[in-house]
């Protein structure tokens, strides 16, 4: 489907949905209250088959931190980018992908590992990569750290 | 006397660190096998023992120079890390880059395929056990680091690519020494099937271990080699071209078994299909530019940018999240092997210990890649 | 019984110097048992040189050349910095059985190498159950590697340890049974005999298919036993670090390390005396010379070694379950069949 | 038969593996033509880099000890490392007697550089190059910092940023 196909498509769908255009791929924003269930839709409707999760990244987006999802489909080859964010940077929870997408699994336990975003349902999530005693979340933008980053 | 001994006698599965210091890692990856006496039950990861944080680090740099941290994530196929964020960057600037820049990037990048699956070819030997095809991958991987020494500078970290075009003109030598190598190349190949891919011991070993069906291997977001050993199209060179993949004629190899031993067998076979596509370009390097002229300072404008390239071990991809500033906001490596490394688990459920071996070594994994 | 008749005139000559039976017998020993040591020490170097060497020229390299003309005292250095090394142990291991387990290995080599007829002059222990003596202290040695395996309290030496014993029980039958197919062809036990009996031909060539057979068997079988690729799963590095020996350093590693070299070059012994006539000479070329026995003898385990040489240098490493299902469903029956066929062949006369 | 013949099959493509493996061996043990590692300390009197190698970054003098960098620190800023940095000193000019700013020295920290060569590319006189010389080690890290302009060198009159 193209992106036009697509957008009217989803916003059949839900009406709160934001598309963005800007960049490489068709952008489509969407509540973290709406995202398990848009995304199960996503995969399972016969004219999306959105089944190959490619792209898994955390971002903080200064007030907010969420994730953006880079899908596609092998058997139409279209690709969508869902993006999420929520504005609780203390204690933030969005939902995990990983039973949709078992790809998700260890990208979600990176995204937990650097942005703090707890994943609702996923069964193991874990300091991947900087271990259990590691404080803080690195790559949030107000991260500090003297000792091992200098910013020039 | 049996109920005697049974009742006495305990037995409770126990816990193996599989690394961070282990010959068949590649590096330092720990995985921390449960295991049954020989059976492997279930296997919990924990990575981040090469962790430099290059995406952080990427937040600090403009464009230009982000590409030379790429070298450092999958080091075997460096220059298809380049070429990413050269394309991703260039796409959003709308610059559009000379034929020659074109046919180098992709003749760049099937030399350094060739490289690294000849360099994979000796390892997963080792890991099964045979120590002599190791020097055989090496020796042909030597020729092509070379060829890439003589013109970009080094023989790993290339750096080669730049924003709109590559760093230097290729060399003199350059055509010269490509044709040798492919002489020498269809010559020795045939050994690697002789020593390994017929043999027996081997196919035993690699054959009905580490299955993962068609479906799983897209769900699971396997791609490269290990996906198409399932039966996925996948090759980003065909599905999405990039540079100059859409004027070469080349197959891409799949096969149906899903096993270790047909993901060995994508990887033999895609070298002979490098060979060809370098044929094909080596006497038709257009003339031209090797670069052309950037601003100084590179400003994307404001968008998320993806770009993604077939890298040796699968689908690279750079995403960039850019303010329009003259550094990114956000950008993250897609790497092949922290998605490949995801699918161990279900692969390697209810096999022995060896075979953890030999699947880790079939879906390829480079550990700085999985860190980054 | 010792018999030492072979050496009689040096016997003759140690009498004549200290005029008493019983001291005459013990320095005897210490001369021998000393050769012995020094022969071990040397051809357990002199093997892990070639292995270096070969691995080198298969592998597209130049292997050591520095020490020495051609590197031969390469590994003299390697046993000398070994030598000088801390021996380490872990905390928590049984420290009698780790202590232990190095020296049960070699002396169980050392003792099997008593029986070996390098040449018809030089044997020191012709016992008449020679060869089942052979297989019986030979397989004493997966105590030593067991041991090491369990005492060393490490994972991975325990699964080296372990996988020790299932492939030595396994592989042990094999060696056993082509000592059979062997002994029926011969009639004897008796190593010296053995090899008298090849006078005129061969085993090899008078058992011909079966013999043929026996000796395919016999090679996999010992390259089994002595632990080297395709079957090295107890020290396999890729999968286990080191194996069993993961945990010892500096001496007590070499005496593995001595003691896996030695074990093939037993092995080689044993087939080159069971296939190949052992010390005789070929159409006894060299008949009349004293000691030529001694150069043709090591000459044909020269041979048997490059071949065990070249298959580790080859191969890949086959799975555990792969080594039982090669012995229990293919290597012993085809060892039954032989056996009934060898039988058939010494029966019907038909051997040469 | 099926049996059978995986037994003849296996032995068959054994030994297929062992021909390879012993042709390399009988042509490496009388001639030594297919060895391809080379006697590195040895040859270290034919060993020719090529000439892109980028071993280190090194400036360019003249006969006359004289560079040409300015000092405009372009490199500095072109490197994302920090591996380069430029002190400048007062230099008064003997004629017209002012006192004018240059270059005192181009520190080059060996140990942080990552051989990218943005600064060479950066360099808007061409003062800095590549040296093919890639015999870094040394016992004390200190020794990696590195000043690249000689002493008492100066700009080539004439050379502008």
């Amino acid at each position: 489907m193209t992106n036009e196909e697509l957008k009217n498509k989803l916003s059949g769908w839900y009406n709160d949905l934001r598309f963005t255009e800007t960049g490489t791929y068709l952008n489509v924003e969407v509540s973290p209250k709406n995202l398990k269930s848009l995304a199960e839709k996503l995969k399972s409707d016969p004219d999306c088959a959105f089944n190959y999760l490619f792209c898994y990244t955390g971002v903080d987006f200064g007030e907010e931190l969420g994730v953006m999802v880079h899908l596609e489909s092998t058997a139409f080859r279209h690709i969508l980018v869902l993006t999420t964010k929520t504005s609780d940077r203390e204690n933030p929870e969005l939902d995990s992908l990983h039973e949709i997408w078992p790809a998700a699994f260890l990208q979600e336990m990176e995204v937990f590992d650097f942005f703090g975003i707890k994943f609702k349902g996923h069964p193991h999530l874990k300091r991947l990569f900087m271990g259990e005693e590691w404080k803080g979340y690195p790559l949030r933008k107000d991260y500090v750290d003297n000792v091992n980053m200098i910013i020039r | 006397m049996g109920e005697f001994l049974t009742d006495n006698i305990k037995t409770q599965e126990y816990f193996l660190n599989m690394g961070p210091q282990h010959p068949a890692t590649h590096g330092v990856l720990r995985l921390l096998l449960q295991l049954n006496g020989e059976i492997v039950e279930n296997i919990d990861m924990d990575l981040g023992y090469v962790h430099r944080s290059i995406e952080k680090m990427c937040e600090h740099d403009t464009y230009q120079q982000i590409i030379h941290l790429t070298d450092r994530l999958d080091y075997l196929s460096s220059h298809m890390n380049n070429e990413a964020v050269a394309l991703a960057v260039e796409k959003g600037l709308g610059i559009e880059v000379p034929d020659r820049v074109k046919v180098i990037r992709t003749m760049m990048s099937e030399l350094t395929r060739f490289a690294s699956h000849a360099l994979w070819y000796g390892v997963n030997a080792m890991d099964i056990g045979a120590i002599t095809p190791f020097m055989y991958g090496f020796r042909e991987r030597e020729l092509i680091n070379d060829i890439m020494e003589e013109t970009c500078g080094a023989r790993l970290t290339m750096n080669y690519n730049k924003v709109g075009g590559v760093r230097y003109d290729l060399h003199p030598n350059f055509q010269k020494k490509v044709k040798d190598f492919i002489k020498h190349a269809r010559k020795k190949l045939p050994d690697y099937d002789a020593v390994l891919s017929n043999n027996i011991i081997f196919k035993k070993r690699m054959k009905n271990v580490g299955f993962i069906d068609k479906d799983n291997a897209v769900l699971y977001g396997l791609s490269g080699p290990t996906a198409r050993g399932s039966g996925v199209s996948c090759d980003v060179r065909k599905v999405h071209p990039y540079s100059a993949y859409d004027r070469v004629q080349f197959n891409e190899i799949t096969f149906t078994e899903g096993d270790s031993y047909a993901r060995y067998r994508v990887r033999i076979r895609e070298m002979w299909e490098s060979l060809s596509i370098l044929e094909q370009l080596v006497d038709n390097i257009p003339e031209g530019d090797y670069k052309v002229k950037t601003k100084a300072v590179l400003k994307l404008p404001e968008g998320s940018y993806y770009q993604k390239v077939e890298s040796a071990r699968g689908e690279f991809g750079v995403h960039i999240l850019s303010r329009g500033d003259k550094l990114p906001y956000r950008v993250k490596f897609r790497s092949p092997n922290f998605a490949n490394l995801s699918a161990l688990n279900k692969m390697a459920k209810g096999v022995k210990i060896a075979d953890v071996v030999a699947i880790l070594s079939s879906i390829d994994i480079v550990v700085p890649d999985i860190d980054r | 019984m010792i018999i030492l008749s072979n050496f009689s005139n040096i016997h003759q000559w140690l009498l004549g110097l200290i005029q008493n039976a019983v001291a005459t017998r013990v320095v005897e020993l210490t001369i021998i048992a000393l050769a012995y040591l020094a022969a071990f020490a040397l051809i357990g170097l002199l093997l892990v040189l070639a292995e270096r060497r070969i691995a080198a020229f298969f592998q597209l390299r130049l292997g050591p050349n520095r020490v020495g003309p051609w590197g031969l005292f390469q590994t003299v250095a390697d046993a000398l910095k070994l030598v000088s090394k801390e021996l380490t142990g872990t905390v928590k291991a049984d420290k009698f059985l780790y202590g232990l387990a190095p020296y049960f290995v070699i002396i169980t080599a050392l003792v099997s190498m008593s029986i070996i007829p390098f040449s018809k002059e030089v044997q020191v222990f012709d016992i008449n159950i020679g060869i089942f003596f052979f297989i019986s202290v030979s397989s004493l040695g997966v105590i030593g590697i067991f041991l090491a395996g369990w005492s060393s309290n490490n994972k991975y030496s325990l699964i080296g340890g372990m996988r020790t014993g299932i492939q030595m029980v396994s592989y042990e039958l094999s060696v056993g049974m082509v000592v059979v197919t062997m002994v029926i062809l011969s009639g004897t036990l008796q190593l010296s005999q053995i090899v008298a009996l090849q006078q005129h031909t061969w085993f090899i060539f008078q058992g011909h298919v079966s013999a043929i057979i026996a000796f395919m068997v016999m090679m996999i079988a010992s390259t089994a036993e002595t632990n080297r690729t395709p079957f090295d799963l107890v020290e396999a590095e890729s999968e286990l670090g080191a194996g069993f020996h993961t945990e010892y350093s500096g001496m007590n590693f070499a005496y593995f390390f001595l003691s896996e070299f030695m074990n093939m070059f037993l092995s080689a012994s044993i087939i080159v005396v069971l296939f190949f006539g052992g010390w005789l000479s070929p159409f006894g070329i060299t008949a009349g010379i004293p000691f030529m026995g001694l150069f043709w003898f090591i000459l044909k385990v020269s041979v048997v070694i490059f071949i065990f040489m070249w298959f580790r240098w080859t191969f890949p490493r086959l799975r555990i379950d792969q080594i039982l299902t090669l012995e229990w469903k293919y290597l012993l029956p085809i060892n039954m069949v032989n056996i009934v066929l060898m039988a058939a062949l010494v029966w019907l006369g038909l051997t040469f | 038969m099926s049996y059978l013949s995986d037994i003849t099959g296996g032995i068959k493509s054994l030994l297929g593996g062992m021909t390879v493996t012993g042709k390399y061996f009988f042509i490496n043990f009388f001639t030594r033509k297919e060895v391809i590692t080379e006697e590195y300390p040895d040859n270290m009197d034919t060993l020719k880099m090529y000439d892109r190698f980028r071993g280190e970054v090194v400036m360019w003098h003249n006969e006359n000890n004289e560079h040409k960098c300015t000092g405009c620190s372009s490199c500095e800023r072109a490197c994302p490392n920090g591996a380069i940095e430029i002190i400048w000193k007062k230099e008064v000019n003997p004629e017209t007697g002012k006192a004018k700013r240059a270059i005192d020295k181009h520190i080059y920290h060996l140990g942080m550089c990552t051989m990218c060569g943005l600064c060479i590319e950066a360099c808007p006189t061409d003062a800095i190059e590549w040296g093919q010389d890639f015999h870094h080690t040394t016992y004390d890290r200190t020794q990696l910092t590195k000043v690249l302009n000689k002493p008492g060198s100066k700009v080539i009159s004439g050379t502008k940023e």
